[in-house]
């Protein structure tokens, strides 16, 4: 065994370059296939208030529902299946539960559900399902995920109640949960919410001006030149409200904005919290291509999207997990002439997204 | 650090995957101190961190470079940019910090990340009731 | 992985010092703590083997553990200091009446017979002294087979920087010797300031030289095994289970006569063994 | 049997006044090692050096020293030995540095580079020499060196039970 503290776990980062306007491009499967967002910013430079119609899909995010130890074999209620699964697309992950630690459940919009078990409720549970890919020495973490609309899954069917019963009896998994149906809204989960303790949620707006805010020169040329990791970095800054008026060979801080670098004299950030659906960001993109349309000073919107740090996926339905942090979001960087940058990042515990 | 090119087909597309390339990690701390009211301006902050690496450290450790790229004295809390090769030693050596001036301290590290957007959207801060 | 655990807390008559490192624990995150009483056996005078305090009258709320909607799990633990074979009495019926047994051996002839012959669930690692001997690697794989977990605990780390240079070396070393399997990191705190979230833990066992996955381990997995491992060893392998009411009444029954040292002649083989 | 690996530093102390070097012995030069270690590298270093660290043969005619350090972190230790600047010795503090010369994983391949070494150093003592029979001692000395055999194997069985005696 060797001493080595240089390294790190590993982290990947991922750089598209294409344009709306390309055939093959992929944006909008790569949007969809992150299921669980937790939280959306958009930065506007040179814009004082959001444009009203950029505001008012802003407004329009679903709202979501959580429910209060919510047993899950009630999600294969056949009220709810038929209700919510079937139809449209439900998503619903666990909340206060932690994927390094405890039992996580996801409800995918494509009709699968996904538990990552912990080895004891794994046991419990017999239903197969395979190693976690993030398991160490010991075996302790098993992933089960099960298609519902699968015709051995339909209520009634073989695996269906073996499920049900493995759930209903044997491990009595509950669970605090998030909801929210698309197209349906809280009427398709009617079925589930009628039994429980829950309450409806709005996803938090919070907008913030910046002012004589500097920011790199280099946003409209190609990528290698405007080196991913420091644009990230300085967006991270301007999100986390972080000064970059440093000097080089200040004592406390020695970071600033990538060379070479313009002001802007002011800028929009507005930030959207909560469970968010992977098609309410779609229309927030189409929205701002449109805003982008205008002839403005400053030609470029970017848009980040967060990932929940303990949803059992990432991307589509690889498994996600959580070393030291569960990061895994994306940030889209439009640009007038509809070409984009995506820039798509994983953590220790992912593997490369799409 | 790999850049991969994974597809070159066009101009027009064009895909780099960077594993373990970030040259940053960021740490989100907040110190704890038995005397609440005891106050730090952010140069005796950085210099009480300092003075752990180098007791862990050593001159080495001493010497290795961080940055306070933010800090509310109110509440003793800070954001922390690092060499991804020197954020072991960091941590460790704010995990074993114990007193600051004769008082029983803690840091509490809240979030550690290579990316520092990641910071600003941690599902786990997420409060519904 | 399994919850973040802290097997070592260590228990201070005073209530609202223990309540506050609970729930400075509750708040760090950690799902599972044990209340560590620790009994030093000198050789001249008999002492009293610690009688747990149980967890509700030690604590009136247990917390609520961080970004979760349970709360906490506390547990009781004796760690035996053992100079002398003789201070290890493995059928004291005292030390049924606590979660968690562990020793510390301080010598090598002791750590290895608590390695092969003891019926304990935790090795502890000295950290306030130079080792007085290597680990051999045939004891510490004995341990390991038997499923008995080594810990090594980080608060006296914090403490002093001379008592650092001792708790890293002597993990470090440890650690070659198993290869960073079963071993646990705990605490060893006595308040509330000593205590440190489970990430951090994670980072300081790359300090000691385990691994990423091997680090997380020892703050998770490998406590859960420890758990299982302390209620085959009460159950006799899960086949015999007493309810607690039960077992405490036995106790105080049976309390008079094994302090004066003495044990059912049938069971006293065993200690001989290990002389 | 595993073998605790470790790696053997051959380093030669440099001194000013040589007739100093006499002063030396194996615990001064720990000792300053030690302290080196713990300054440049603070406690971690210190706790990495307390284990299997030790001084495991000193010509204090020549200035040649063997330092074994635990494999895992040698290069962690070694890279404090530059910032030695002088070693306390009975009472007196003697500027030196070290220089290192070769790092080997068994003491025989040391030993091997350091008659290979000391050879050389005799080679270009050579043309410096001021009469003849200095010239033919240093002669006689190389050919002790690279011929009988003797001697050589003295000194390696010496080192070879040390070596034994440290795994």
């Amino acid at each position: 065994m060797s001493v080595d503290l240089d390294q790190t776990p590993r982290s990947l980062l991922v750089c598209d370059r294409s344009s709306f306007l390309d055939e093959k491009n992929r944006i909008s499967s790569q949007v969809e296939q992150l299921h669980f967002n937790y939280k959306v910013s958009v930065l506007l430079p040179e814009c004082s208030s959001a444009p009203s119609h950029l505001d008012s899909v802003l407004n329009s995010f679903s709202s979501f529902y959580l429910i209060r130890k919510l047993p899950i074999h009630e999600l294969l209620d056949k009220h709810f299946l038929e209700m919510a699964v079937y139809q449209g697309s439900a998503y619903g992950v666990s909340y206060r539960t932690r994927i390094d630690e405890d039992n996580c459940v996801a409800l995918m919009p494509n009709g699968r559900l996904c538990l990552t078990l912990d080895k004891d409720s794994f046991q419990l549970l017999g239903f197969e399902g395979k190693l976690s890919r993030f398991t160490h020495r010991t075996n302790s973490r098993y992933v089960v995920s099960v298609d519902l609309t699968d015709s051995s899954m339909a209520p009634g069917g073989r695996g269906y109640l073996r499920l049900l019963t493995g759930l209903r009896s044997r491990l009595h998994l509950k669970c605090d949960f998030l909801l929210s149906h698309h197209p349906g809204g809280g009427a398709s989960l009617q079925p589930l919410l009628s039994h429980y303790d829950w309450s409806e949620h709005r996803p938090e707006i919070s907008t913030h001006a910046l002012t004589h805010l500097s920011c790199p020169a280099q946003l409209t040329s190609d990528l290698q030149s405007c080196d991913p990791h420091s644009f990230l970095e300085w967006l991270g800054a301007v999100d986390g409200d972080i000064s970059s008026e440093n000097s080089p060979s200040s004592f406390l801080s020695s970071f600033v904005c990538p060379e070479p670098k313009t002001t802007l004299s002011q800028a929009l950030s507005i930030s959207v919290c909560g469970l968010l659906l992977p098609q309410d960001v779609h229309r927030l993109i189409q929205e701002i291509r449109c805003y982008l349309e205008q002839p403005l000073l400053e030609s470029w919107v970017s848009l980040t999207v967060h990932g929940f740090v303990d949803s059992p996926v990432s991307w589509g339905g690889s498994e996600h997990g959580v070393l030291r942090g569960g990061e895994n979001f994306y940030t889209l960087l439009m640009f007038h002439d509809h070409t984009y940058h995506l820039h798509l990042a994983t953590g220790a515990h992912d593997i490369c997204p799409p | 650090m790999r850049p991969v090119d994974k597809k070159g087909e066009s101009a027009v597309y064009q895909r780099v995957v960077l594993k373990n390339a970030s040259p940053y990690h960021y740490m989100k701390v907040c110190l704890v101190l038995e005397d609440e009211s005891t106050r730090l301006s952010a140069v005796d902050f950085k210099q009480f961190i300092i003075t752990g690496l180098k007791s862990l450290f050593g001159e080495v450790g001493a010497a290795l470079n961080f940055d306070l790229l933010k800090y509310n004295e109110e509440t003793l809390s800070a954001i922390l940019r690092v060499y991804s090769r020197g954020l072991v030693k960091l941590w460790s050596s704010l995990t074993l910090l114990g007193s600051y001036q004769n008082q029983a301290c803690a840091f509490r590290v809240l979030q550690v990340s290579p990316f520092l957007l990641a910071l600003t959207g941690n599902s786990r801060e997420l409060q519904l009731d | 992985m399994s919850v973040f655990m802290d097997l070592n807390l260590s228990y201070t008559a005073d209530r609202s010092a223990l309540q506050s490192m609970v729930d400075t624990a509750a708040h760090l995150g950690f799902s599972t703590v044990a209340i560590n009483y620790l009994f030093e056996p000198t050789a001249k005078k008999k002492q009293e083997i610690p009688t747990p305090t149980p967890i509700n009258e030690l604590i009136d709320q247990l917390p609520i553990v961080q970004g979760r909607s349970r709360p906490i799990r506390v547990l009781n633990r004796l760690t035996v200091v053992m100079s002398d074979s003789s201070h290890f009495r493995p059928t004291a019926p005292e030390y049924r009446s606590f979660d968690l047994l562990a020793v510390q051996p301080t010598t090598e002839k002791l750590f290895h017979a608590a390695c092969m012959l003891y019926d304990v669930d935790i090795i502890c690692i000295s950290v306030t002294e130079k080792l007085p001997f290597f680990f051999k690697r045939a004891p510490v794989n004995g341990a390991v087979d038997r499923g008995l977990v080594f810990e090594v605990s980080y608060s006296t780390a914090i403490r002093d920087s001379t008592m650092r240079r001792y708790t890293i070396a002597n993990a470090v070393s440890l650690m070659d010797s198993c290869k960073g399997k079963s071993v646990i990191l705990s605490s060893a705190a006595e308040k509330a300031l000593e205590l440190r979230g489970p990430y951090d833990v994670t980072n300081l066992g790359l300090l000691f030289g385990l691994s990423d996955g091997d680090a997380k381990e020892a703050v998770t997995s490998t406590c859960r095994s420890v758990l299982l491992h302390a209620e085959t060893r009460r159950t006799a392998s899960g086949i015999i289970y007493t309810m607690r009411s039960c077992s405490e009444s036995s106790c105080q029954q049976e309390a008079p006569p094994p302090s004066e040292g003495e044990a059912p002649a049938a069971k006293r083989h065993r200690p001989a063994l290990t002389e | 049997m595993v073998r605790v690996k470790s790696r053997y530093l051959l380093c030669e102390v440099n001194v000013s006044d040589r007739s100093r070097l006499l002063l030396l012995d194996d615990r001064t030069i720990a000792v300053a090692v030690k302290a080196v270690v713990a300054r440049t590298h603070g406690d971690y270093g210190a706790a990495l050096c307390s284990v299997g660290f030790s001084v495991k043969y000193l010509n204090a005619h020549t200035g040649i020293v063997f330092l074994r350090l635990p494999k895992r972190c040698y290069r962690l230790l070694w890279s404090a030995l530059p910032f030695i600047t002088s070693v306390e010795a009975r009472g007196q503090k003697i500027p030196c540095f070290l220089n290192c010369l070769h790092v080997g994983g068994t003491i025989r391949t040391c030993q091997k580079f350091l008659i290979r070494y000391n050879t050389q150093q005799l080679h270009r003592m050579l043309p410096k020499c001021k009469n003849e029979e200095e010239k033919q001692q240093v002669r006689q000395a190389i050919l002790n060196c690279s011929l009988t055999r003797g001697k050589n194997e003295a000194l390696e069985d010496e080192l070879g039970s040390e070596e034994d005696e440290g795994e």
